[in-house]
């Protein structure tokens, strides 16, 4: 199965940018294997508790997207600058389940294994 | 979407607006490609409000659109403003064998 | 002396970003208590584009806000409009065409001046 | 006593606004009241347990300037839609000590009560 | 700092580099000023590198020093790059009656 | 075929975004896993100024960066060096001048396209 890797770095709501994101895994989790990784402000994309009034909850979406088979990392140094603490698994109570903040090493992987990356 | 033809072709992924510095990098990119395919989405669905001859004539534009809607944006350019936007710019930059890039 | 009336600069595109929406709604708030004029610049004038339909984008539609606010003055800065190509189009009705000159002095006539 | 208003929209760390804001704050705060109004990604900015390895803790200077007399105020739909929920008073267990999040009406009225107003 | 005149100058802050669209409006607004004191902070301190004949020669220029050196700046235009940026600006933004605006 | 090569592109200044930090961060773990370039362009050449002293502002020195890391290629693309008057001014050693051609066919030679 091919591999797309996602590399997002702006945050939620103030772009759409990770709108778009989520419409292209969407469509590519259908064939595809995905792999999102979030960097700078998009780190704060998958906290809990998104309660916009007047947008869809941009979290809850990325978590669709975890359940659905998406691999979604950010990275730590911007996680930690902006307070969000992960677990010894990577996982972060701050955030939706199945979404884990990881090394920055994580993204050459990801890019190494992919067939295409999209940068936004 | 069997039918259309994958292969050589480069895809640019266009988000930025008209006039600004990264949409003029992938404009002189896209100018030097063979054949083309170029997806324009949130802000850069204002592009198809460019007067003609600023894609080569064998570039295949699409829209999504949702972002034509929002924007209440009235295509001057010969383009396929599509609901399917997201399948097939997946199909073509999964499948095709050509560049591909973001801007 | 404190402040009066306020100008806010919109110089970024609609529904790309928070910038419009956040924007808007601050001169919204903002009348009744200082005088309010909303300028569009650069690529904000793409906020006056007629016909806007966000309901499938699920965002609400920026271009209604300008219609809602009578007092809220905007103007909107015709070689930025010309640049993009967009005197042809329609165009808001409640958004006056300024040019260079009238766009600058309505942003010197005001007390302060909000950029996002 | 005059009053500065400072209107600030980008996040911690991405951008040097949080820091330009701080020093434009700390050196108005010796003679002037001080208003800070966060609004769209500004309202990432007063999270408690930023821990950035290369910078300073903008959170922290920001609780700094609330001790020293700054009022500091978090737009509530900006900061609902990131996931910052308020208490009854307007503070938030998330947020440092003494920033609130407030209505959005509060920014014509710190407008109306100063004498300037830096927006970065 | 008490010698200098505050009075119905207008002060310009400016974090934004040369050719953006920011700083370009912000020269519009300080051409058209009878007297202007310009406070470089930020990404704006690159207009300390801008040839002569950007600014009035009136117009009073302050940067950063901080952000000048972390940039590796070497001013090309008359002004004062200083250490006290932030306690100056505050005083003449303050204390002055002429306008004052930020890009 | 999978990733081989990277171009991470570099097009806001030092400093005052954390993109040039993080850009530079991403493109120095890539080094080993597969080729990297990094270029310079629009306001991204002001990171190949020399001299750059950041304690003050208490944070990293980026130039420092594109010294540490000599598997990193850095190519600056000279019309922005131009229009930005740095022509003249010292530049780090590591960055290399590539004319608008070289500089495209950079982009074009690598297997993905980053944008921060």
């Amino acid at each position: 199965m091919k591999t797309l890797t996602i590399i997002l770095t702006d945050g939620p709501y103030i772009s759409e940018d990770a709108q778009i994101a989520y419409k292209v895994a969407r469509a590519a989790l259908k064939k595809y294997h995905v792999n999102i990784f979030l960097y700078l402000d998009a780190v704060h994309i998958p906290r809990k508790g998104h309660n916009p009034a007047f947008f869809a909850d941009e979290g809850g979406l990325f978590a669709d997207l975890a359940r659905e088979g998406a691999v979604i990392r950010a990275c730590s140094r911007c996680a930690a600058a902006r307070g969000y603490a992960a677990e010894e698994d990577g996982s972060s109570q701050d955030y939706h389940d199945g979404i884990k903040i990881t090394s920055l090493y994580d993204l050459p992987e990801m890019m190494a294994g992919s067939e295409r990356v999209i940068s936004l | 979407m069997g039918d259309r033809s994958t292969e050589t072709a480069d895809v640019y992924l266009l988000t930025k607006p008209p006039g600004s510095e990264r949409s003029e990098l992938c404009m002189k990119l896209l100018a030097r490609s063979q054949r083309s395919k170029l997806y324009l989405v949130g802000d850069g669905v204002y592009h198809l409000l460019d007067e003609g001859g600023v894609f080569p004539p064998s570039c295949e534009v699409r829209a999504c659109k949702e972002d034509v809607a929002a924007r209440g944006v009235v295509a001057r350019i010969r383009a396929e403003v599509t609901e399917e936007f997201y399948e097939i710019l997946v199909e073509d930059m999964m499948e095709g064998d050509g560049r591909f890039f973001t801007f | 002396m404190t402040v009066g009336s306020a100008f806010y600069l919109l110089d970024s595109a609609p529904y790309g970003s928070e910038k419009a929406f956040g924007l808007l709604n601050a001169a919204a708030v903002s009348i009744g208590r200082m005088d309010v004029t909303v300028g569009l610049y650069g690529d904000g004038v793409y906020l006056a584009l007629k016909d806007q339909d966000s309901r499938l984008l699920a965002m609400p539609n920026l271009a209604d806000i300008l219609y809602a606010y009578g007092e809220m003055r905007v103007v909107a800065h015709e070689p930025s409009v010309l640049e993009r190509g967009l005197f042809g189009e329609g165009l808001v009705e409640t958004a006056e065409l300024a040019d260079e000159e009238a766009f600058l002095e309505a942003v010197e006539e005001s007390d302060c001046f909000i950029l996002l």
